[in-house]
């Protein structure tokens, strides 16, 4: 198992950054295009979701990516303190319908702001 | 890569033909959405968005096509979306979208 | 002063994500074309040098970018146990060379298996 | 991106233009190798390496090119390298590969 660890602003412009090196990640670990854009989208997703809903954004987010046999897991945490307490419904359904709808097994941690989810890997040589 | 937006009037004069090319997402959409906003209340035309220089766009982006498309019907005016690539098809379908905009 | 940091695995297969990430934060912080070209093939060397020089390969690398006013700064830290003793002449010559002739400011902690450098943005607006 | 590598004769014969394509890093130089020393022990022709499409080297890479440049010379053949992009060249500069290679 491969462990890549990204420490980055929790700020909207670095979003592309995120996503380029998902997408760097993801191509050497054998997936294909559609499933890179999901990943790019969830990830996305993800970090607007706590953009949205936290409310202080000194703090970095913190991306883990763990590379196993046939997926990839992804976990990302919002490094602010204080516990989300009430979601943006207006801005974050559209968001959660996404990541529900592209990340296998995701889990919601709001408590400590951290969103998890794994994406199978179907075409690994 | 982030946002260029390019526009013109359709050459029968009925759509002005609205270009985002590159990335509608949560750093480029207020820009995106300023743009349109200005030049609906400028044109007073329909509103054609031409997606095939589109690569992203996000849960932001697509709130900014629905603010537009309320906009649009505040003046009585039509929008329809064309040539969307396929894996930004795919959020309009999963938000449901696809049945709220004239997809072409 | 912004700060990025990437852990990621000490694997030859991983420089290319490393290049994808650096050149991707540059341009958003204001770098031209040949300053991030710059950039990608200072890091990549740094990296080579410690595949060649740092025998162990279990623990990643640590890179930390500073992005200040007019200048990127970044650190590369091979995490592996022990520090380096000899350097490969025959393939760490050209690696050296180059560094030196693109990075600005560059320091080389053998005993902590650290590389510094720093990269001046004439282009900011 | 990583390496794709082509290779054709020259219309006039005489050079065995070989093209790689994408990158010559540490991941990729070992099989940027083996193909050029095969090519060379199996063509015993002169070698001309098309740079117009190389987007990234490193110092491996280069170490692999005087690898084969010393393989060429065993042979009594010549090597050349054509359309390399400045920020290529500048490599070849700054190591004084520039000089040891002829570089058109
Ligand atoms: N991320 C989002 N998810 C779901 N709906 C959204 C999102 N962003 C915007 N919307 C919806 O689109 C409408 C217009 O969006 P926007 O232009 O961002 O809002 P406003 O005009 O209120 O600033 C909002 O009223 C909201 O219902
Ligand atoms: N990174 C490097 N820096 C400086 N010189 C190098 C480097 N890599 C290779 N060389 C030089 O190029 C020659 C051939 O390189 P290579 O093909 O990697 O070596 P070998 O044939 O010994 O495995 C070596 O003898 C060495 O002098």
């Amino acid at each position: 198992m491969e462990n890549i660890k990204l420490v980055i602003p929790k700020k909207s412009e670095y979003l592309s950054t995120i996503r380029l090196t998902t997408s760097a990640l993801s191509s050497i670990n054998g997936y294909n295009l559609d499933d890179i854009d999901d990943l790019k989208v969830i990830l996305s997703e993800i970090c607007i979701f706590f953009i949205n809903n936290v409310k202080k954004n000194e703090k970095p987010f913190e991306i883990e990516y763990f590379i196993e046999e046939n997926k990839l897991k992804i976990e990302v945490c919002d490094l602010n303190d204080g516990e989300i307490t009430d979601v943006s419904k207006e801005k974050s359904e559209m968001c959660i319908l996404i990541i529900e709808s592209l990340a296998d097994n995701y889990i919601v941690d709001l408590k400590n702001k951290k969103i998890c989810f794994e994406k199978k890997c179907i075409d690994i040589e | 890569m982030s946002l260029d937006i390019k526009y013109s009037k359709t050459s029968d004069n009925n759509y002005l033909e609205i270009k985002p090319i590159g990335e509608v997402d949560i750093s480029t959409s207020p820009e995106f959405k300023n743009k349109v906003i200005e030049l609906i209340e400028k044109e007073k035309i329909d509103i054609s968005i031409n997606a095939d220089e589109l690569e992203y766009i996000d849960s932001t982006g697509l709130g900014v096509l629905m603010g537009i498309l309320m906009k649009v019907k505040e003046h009585g005016l039509s929008i329809q979306i064309i040539n969307l690539k396929p894996n930004i098809y795919k959020l309009f379908d999963i938000t449901g979208l696809n049945k709220v905009f004239n997809i072409k």
